[in-house]
């Protein structure tokens, strides 16, 4: 029996392909086939294979943003066949939260993720600042502006500008959350045309143009990543797994100067942004191998698997954010000193109520409906067009407004 | 050539690629036009229904629609007149006797080998890069500031990335027309007291209109259904100023997966290829006969 | 034009063609260049000089085998372009040497099937694949880019047969062959540049066609335009060996190019001789 | 046996009639000439009786057999067509080879066919070459022997030397006049060259506008030509025609006479005239004289002659070789 | 003016030296004609003399101007090509205004001018088309009219009548010589045509591997060809040249003695022979003759001859218009 398996080209995911051969030998019957895309060429292929019924993978690689929208389809197979020795309970709740429904499991997490600022810690000690315990946005600005040093190359620091809805979106999404707004109120109104986005915005705005690197409007995670780890932020607010890029000493020349606090938040807000991320396995519910798959799934998402990475490669590398046994694994945490502002983001993370005001919607840095790949990349490009300075941000928030009533007038959530 | 048995087996000889390109052409049309008429979500496959001209009304008043076909001309027109502006000149050039011609002649056609998506990805990370792209380091090296290509001229940047694929085609379809210039055609011009400039313009040029007839006809064709390149590059932003129709479709289609919609474009796509197509016959058509 | 070149002009045309085709060159030049380096090299600024390490190839294939996209790439595209060829030979000749009233049209109409855009057609097409068990197959690969490429061959084809003298295929005629032998004994052979350059050219662009071949293959039959796809943005430092994989996949098609330059320099000739 | 019969036969491209109406009957062995202007329909002609045409009416039959429907390769033909057509691609021997081939010979008897055709065309050193190794001539011999190794009935040329330089038109006019002899196959023949014409034909047929003017052996062509159209076609310098006074006088609309018949004198003669340019070419020369009264008169005359430009002359013509037309061109 | 002089000129390419050393002088008016054999260096010539090609050694002069480094546009000549090379997208009358385009004259004097050659040539009615649509003979027309509306210096004429059919050859060659007569300018004409350098030439120049072999007028070379070579390649049918014992009979290497200076009996002569085919062109017969222990003599009698195949002659060369030979090859 042969798996064919979509994957995204992260590191974790290449990781574990280089490590099945433990899978094989202990399941010599099933071989395994990879797929393995770019993430936005991925989620294309493997939703249009599901939606079509196209039965061209047996195991899919999704987000945390597809699985209950599929799962509401009745897309995805439950996955009851994980094995005894799965543990289930040991996952951390806000993860499988995102991913049940009805209290049945459809999508097994491989790894997890929140956002949090890393900054750096040589930088504010010689600006003389101290990161608080629970940063507001207002100290976050002071501070940003301050380090920067355009004549050294420094940026106070790094945001998302570039446009798509896992990419500047995620960010501004939280980011909104966690200045009180949110998307849709109860009757899927946008809300682009109130205060709290424009707020938003515009204090992201001027940011980004007082303190944030050249060319921000194409920066996403990995291009942040890497001026983050050559010494050009001195913050950056972004996705945990990125601390364990930014501490590893082989790729990042700060490695050692690098301070973790949690998402900041607008004074008087009481939202750290409950952005939740993660990457999961699912089977589409026409699989013929279902068994197998499940198999492989829960190998690859066992607690069997993390000591395997532990053992081959490294506490450090083990896939995070998924376990709560992880985290209360001594060697892991001396291996990895993010794991505790990790688990405290994640902690903070609530899918299921993102704004401080009602939403009719869940989903933490992403709108969980199957419109929102779409607008939220349009918003986007709006959103980076300002960064470019291509765009007024109150043009771009009128035309956010237009194209979000527009859009889901035509999908008729709007009456 | 003419008795009625080898016409009619003619008919006969024609007719795989005309039937092969009927069912090729006509059944995913029919899907299509089929589909423009639907509400149909991928993923949301329960709330299908006939749509009329919603889906056609929707697309048409997509804020980005009129800047899309916009920029598809801009598109079009602008690697059109590099290529064949900058193909005429290179042809040109590469004509005159050289050490190392044929070493020359190579590196000029390297970029017509290479995929789109890495074309794209090469100029977007080494080339255009603000941070670390050759340019930035070139502008730095000069004192300027790096530009950043995406943000700044997002339309710009597409038309020279695709240009730069595109002009070693040009140049290698107008070299060889060159080369088949009549070399007595040129000696009787200057022989008739015609310096360098007037040959080109009065002898050259002429010749060459077949050739450049053809560039016009083949590039259209691609360059009307150019998105590999912007997805990768600008992702139709920032705003969209990238956004062409290609790309629009693609956006329609998988982004938000709305197949009526997404059929509705292409549909509305197919019209204005054609119209174009129709334009073009017009215009250089007659250029192919002579 | 037979009388000298000053040495003068020639080595100022040489120098002018050097640089610009360097300049031209320079992007897939730096790429290459690029994937000998480490990842800080690769973005510590313009250089030249790599430090020669084989690294990132070794990363690249540990991450995603080479060669089985490679030999897809080489079975579709080479596929493809045979079955266009043979479909479309019978179509040329009787095109160029029975022409009617409609030729032209006909072919007109041909090359505007090309100007459908393709994602608007990718759900009805992805459906007929589903449904005729061709997703994923390199046989579905094959027939796509044999159709998407057959109007440029008819084309290509067709003017290359109208250079051929209509006589040439009477003698045979008067010879006793008939009109099947006629074309394989008289006018294929005697085509066989023209022939040889269409091929380059669609093996060339069904290599490197990558819409389709993403979309309808997943594993079995991805040539390298998918293995490009998994290295176009993953996390980290990427330049080199996103350089590494790059190389990797334009390499064949261009050695190919290089090696197969004049023959393809004929064929680009669209009938614009004459 | 190579009897080749037209009867009635036409040809119209749509609406442009090419052919209006053709009768021809060609004896087996016969060596028959098409010679007409440019346009004039031989090559239409040649491809009708070959079937690389279809005609618009009327019946060809070969041997008696009727094949106006018949394929062109089953109607036991051989043509040389004007380039050749030799297939670049094959060498000498596979060119020759190429009709037994098709016609699905034995390997040997290929082999033998085409060794004997070769020596017969004295290509046997030749063999392996490919057309483009080859000089004109040597060419024009592949084609003929592509031809010949068939055994057709009838031999179709169309133009076959006029691609060749004068010098060699000369050598394989001589060659193909001595195949004629050896193999004794009926040939067409067609070709604009006077001399090509008059040397080689057993019997010329002169088409103008696709219609036939005269058939006949070259010296009744030359001798009694049966109108004006044949007697200004036939023959080098053209024929003088001569209307007015000096027709009247022989009881005709237009007389002719020949360049050759005519006599000059610079005392006494018929008709008085101007000496205008003359052609040298050594051993003739072309005197073109102005004669009062009736006109441009060419003269040819030996090479040897002191006349200079503007002299007065006297010319005779020679009463016996006199041609005289009526109103409507034919001759009287 | 277009008096043109070439001193010690030679030209090689690359090692192969294509022309040793030319020597040559063109008078004002003179209409010199270039023959010899392909490959002999006609054509190079002509383009030295344009400036279309950079000489190897020597000078050449124009008016008495050195010119041997002046570029082509400015020596004021004009080329007519063999293959016309006229612009194929310019109607006929921009083909004819564009040396004048060139030389920046104004509209009027483009139009004047260009019609003027227009009239001359008789392409008034198709100044509008494009030579695409030009039938041979009037392509070449447009090529002369391009040529003289510059009134250069001198014309060169390479082949010009090489592409077209026999009778238009005819009726152009008597246009160019009607244009020198009325132009009078210097021509340089090539051509491998016999009747069109015997009849246009004011002096031939005979060129055999570069080398100029003589240099004459028409009937100069006829009757006393300085050698071998020219003997052979001037007159048609060629001259008889004949070796052993009738050449040392009188004193020479090779005798040479023209067809039509060889009479016919059948009773009495000078050589017995043998008559082999017999070639009627209707006012001429060319008749092959096996002569015994002389070798084949082709001989030229008039139209009417009742000789069969087979039969046995005697001919009698004409003793005045004997040619002798010695071994160099030189005329004694
Ligand atoms: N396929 C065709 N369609 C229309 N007209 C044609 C076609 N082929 C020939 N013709 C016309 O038929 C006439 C006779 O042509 P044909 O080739 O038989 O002349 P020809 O006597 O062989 O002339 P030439 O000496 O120039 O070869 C010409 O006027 C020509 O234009
Ligand atoms: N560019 C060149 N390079 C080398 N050899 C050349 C070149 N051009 C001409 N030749 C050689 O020079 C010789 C003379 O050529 P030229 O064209 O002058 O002959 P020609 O007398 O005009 O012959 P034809 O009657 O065939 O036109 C030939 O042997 C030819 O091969
Ligand atoms: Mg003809
Ligand atoms: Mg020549």
């Amino acid at each position: 029996e042969t798996l064919t398996i979509a994957t995204v080209n992260n590191g974790d995911m290449i990781r574990m392909q280089k490590l099945t051969d433990d899978f094989t030998a202990r399941n010599p019957d099933i071989q395994l086939q990879w797929v393995t895309l770019e993430e936005n060429v991925l989620r294309e292929r493997v939703t249009t294979d599901i939606a079509t019924k196209g039965g061209q993978y047996d195991v899919m690689t999704i987000g945390n943003y597809e699985v209950p929208i599929w799962a509401k389809q009745g897309w995805l197979l439950e996955l009851n066949g994980l094995g005894d020795d799965y543990d289930v309970d040991d996952l951390l709740p806000a993860i499988r939260a995102g991913l049940s429904m009805d209290g049945k499991l459809y999508a097994a997490p491989f790894y997890g993720e929140s956002a949090m600022i890393m900054y750096r810690t040589d930088l504010f000690e010689k600006a003389g600042l101290k990161m608080p315990e629970k940063p507001t946005w207002e100290f976050i600005g002071e501070a940003a502006r301050k380090i920067t040093d355009r004549n050294a190359g420094i940026s106070g620091i790094c945001l998302r500008g570039k446009a798509g809805w896992g990419e500047n979106m995620a960010f501004l999404t939280a980011m909104d959350n966690s200045f009180g707004g949110r998307w849709f109120n109860e009757k899927w109104q946008p809300q682009f045309d109130q205060p709290e986005w424009k707020d938003t915005l515009q204090f992201y705005a001027d940011l980004m143009k007082d303190a944030g690197p050249e060319g921000a409007s194409s920066n996403g995670f990995n291009e942040n990543l890497t001026l983050f780890q050559q010494g050009k932020c001195g913050m950056w607010i972004d996705a945990t797994v990125a601390a364990s890029f930014v501490s590893n000493p082989k790729d990042s020349t700060v490695a050692d100067k690098v301070g973790y606090a949690i998402f900041p938040n607008k004074e008087g807000v009481d939202n750290h942004g409950n952005w939740l991320w993660s990457w999961n396995l699912a089977v589409p519910a026409g699989s013929q191998k279902g068994e197998a798959a499940q198999k492989f799934i829960s190998w690859a998402t066992s607690k069997h698997y993390t000591e395997l990475v532990a053992e081959k490669e490294g506490w450090a590398n083990v896939p995070p954010g998924t376990r709560t046994s992880l985290y209360k694994n001594a060697e892991y945490e001396k291996a990895a000193p993010f794991a505790a502002p990790t688990l405290a983001a994640m902690d903070a993370a609530d899918i299921t109520k993102p704004s401080v005001k009602p939403v009719p919607y869940t989903g933490g840095q992403f709108v969980a409906i199957p419109e929102f790949q779409g607008l939220g990349t349009t918003v986007g490009q709006l959103f980076s067009a300002v960064v470019a300075g291509q765009m007024s941000v109150d043009d771009a928030l009128a035309q956010a407004q237009q194209v979000s009533v527009r859009e889901m007038t035509r999908a008729g959530y709007i009456k | 050539m003419a008795t009625r048995q080898t016409r009619s087996l003619a008919r006969l000889m024609l007719a795989p690629s005309v039937i092969l390109l009927l069912i090729w052409m006509i059944v995913p049309l029919a899907m299509t036009l089929w589909y423009s008429f639907q509400n149909y979500n991928l993923l949301n496959p329960a709330m299908r229904s006939f749509a009329g001209f919603d889906n056609y009304r929707y697309f048409y008043t997509d804020p980005a629609f009129f800047q899309a076909i916009a920029n598809t001309l801009i598109i079009v027109l602008g690697v059109l007149a590099i290529t064949v502006i900058g193909g005429i000149l290179l042809a040109l050039l590469l004509d005159q006797p050289m050490f190392g011609q044929g070493i020359v002649r190579i590196l000029v056609i390297s970029p017509f080998f290479v995929m789109p998506p890495v074309a794209a990805l090469i100029w977007k990370n080494m080339i255009m890069h603000p941070g670390y792209g050759v340019l930035a380091d070139v502008a730095r090296f000069l004192g300027m500031r790096p530009v950043d290509w995406f943000a700044q001229y997002p339309l710009l940047s597409i038309v020279i990335i695709v240009a730069w694929q595109w002009l070693p085609f040009a140049t290698l379809i107008l070299l060889t027309a060159l080369q088949s210039l009549d070399e007595e055609q040129k000696e009787a011009a200057e022989m008739d007291g015609a310096n360098f400039l007037n040959r080109f313009r009065y002898i050259v040029l002429p010749h060459l209109s077949r050739a450049i007839t053809v560039v016009i006809l083949i590039q259209t064709i691609f360059l009307l259904a150019v998105y590999a390149e912007i997805l990768v590059t600008t992702n139709g932003g920032p705003g969209y100023a990238s956004t062409n129709l290609a790309f629009l479709i693609y956006r329609t289609a998988l982004l938000s997966y709305d197949v009526g919609g997404a059929s509705a474009g292409g549909v509305i796509a197919v019209v204005l290829a054609n119209i174009v197509a129709l334009f073009l016959m017009r215009a250089v058509g007659k250029n192919l006969d002579r | 034009m037979a009388r000298q070149v000053s040495t003068g002009r020639k080595t100022v045309a040489t120098a002018a063609a050097w640089l610009i085709a360097l300049i031209i060159f320079f992007p897939i030049l730096y790429t290459i260049i690029t994937s000998f380096k480490t990842e800080p090299e690769a973005i510590a600024g313009v250089s030249l000089i790599p430090s020669g390490t084989f690294e990132n190839y070794v990363e690249v294939q540990a991450q995603r085998d080479y060669f089985k996209p490679f030999l897809n790439s080489v079975v579709i595209s080479l596929g493809s372009t045979l079955i266009a060829l043979l479909i479309s030979v019978p179509a040329a000749w009787s095109m160029a040497f029975s022409p009617t009233r409609r030729t032209k049209d006909i072919l007109m109409w041909m090359l505007s099937t090309k100007m459908m855009p393709a994602v608007g057609v990718l759900v009805p097409m992805y459906l007929i694949f589903r449904d005729t068990g061709l997703l994923d197959t390199r046989l579905g690969l094959t027939i796509v880019l044999t159709l998407v490429n057959l109007p440029i061959v008819v084309w290509m084809l067709y003017t290359y047969f109208r250079e051929i003298p209509g006589e040439i295929l009477e003698a045979a005629r008067m010879d006793g062959a008939s009109t099947l032998k006629e074309i394989v004994y008289v006018l294929t052979p005697m085509a066989v540049p023209g022939i040889a350059s269409t091929m380059l050219l669609n093996i060339i662009l069904a290599w490197n066609e990558s819409f389709w071949t993403i979309r309808l293959a997943a594993a079995n039959a991805a040539p390298l335009t998918a293995f490009i796809a998994s290295f176009s943005s993953p996390q980290g430092l990427f330049w080199a060996k996103l350089s590494a994989a790059s190389t990797l996949a334009i390499a064949p098609i261009l050695i190919m190019g290089w090696f197969s330059q004049k023959q393809l320099v004929r064929g680009l000739t669209f009938g614009a001789v004459k | 046996m190579g009897t080749i019969k037209l009867e009635n036969v036409t040809k119209s491209f749509g609406a442009t009639v090419i052919i209006p109406k053709v009768d021809l009957e060609i004896a087996d062995g016969e060596f028959v000439v098409f010679v007409g202007p440019s346009g004039s329909g031989k090559s239409t002609l040649l491809r009708l009786i070959a079937g690389l045409e279809d005609v618009s009416g009327g019946a060809i039959a070969i041997d008696g057999r009727d094949v106006t429907r018949v394929a062109p390769a089953r109607r036991g033909l051989a043509m040389v067509f004007q380039s050749y057509a030799l297939y670049p691609h094959m060498s000498v021997f596979n060119n020759i080879a190429f009709p037994l081939k098709m016609a699905g010979e034995s390997r040997e008897t290929i082999d033998r066919k085409v060794k004997d055709a070769a020596r017969v065309l004295n290509l046997t050193s030749y063999l392996e070459r490919r057309p483009g190794q080859l000089s004109g001539g040597q060419r024009q011999r592949v084609a003929i022997g592509r031809a010949i190794v068939r055994q057709p009935t009838a031999f179709l040329f169309d133009e076959p030397l006029s691609n060749l330089d004068a010098a060699l038109r000369g050598t394989m006019r001589l060659e193909i006049s001595e195949l004629h002899h050896q193999l004794k196959t009926t040939m067409i023949y067609v070709t604009h060259d006077q001399v090509e014409a008059m040397t080689l034909a057993d019997k010329i047929v002169v088409l103008n506008g696709g219609n036939v003017e005269q058939v006949g052996s070259p010296l009744e062509l030359y001798r009694k030509p049966a109108n004006l159209f044949v007697a200004g076609f036939i023959g080098s310098p053209r024929m003088n025609l001569i209307e007015g006074a000096a027709a009247d006088a022989k009881g005709a609309r237009t007389i002719g006479v020949r360049p050759e018949h005519v006599t000059v004198s610079k005392t006494a003669g018929d008709w008085k005239g101007t000496v205008g340019v003359a052609e040298h070419l050594g051993s003739d020369t072309f005197l073109h004289v102005q004669a009062d009264g009736v006109g441009p008169v060419t003269v040819r005359t030996d090479g040897e002659i002191g006349l200079a430009h503007g002299e007065t002359v006297y010319l005779t013509p020679d009463q016996t070789k006199l041609h005289r037309f009526g109103a409507d061109g034919r001759a009287l």
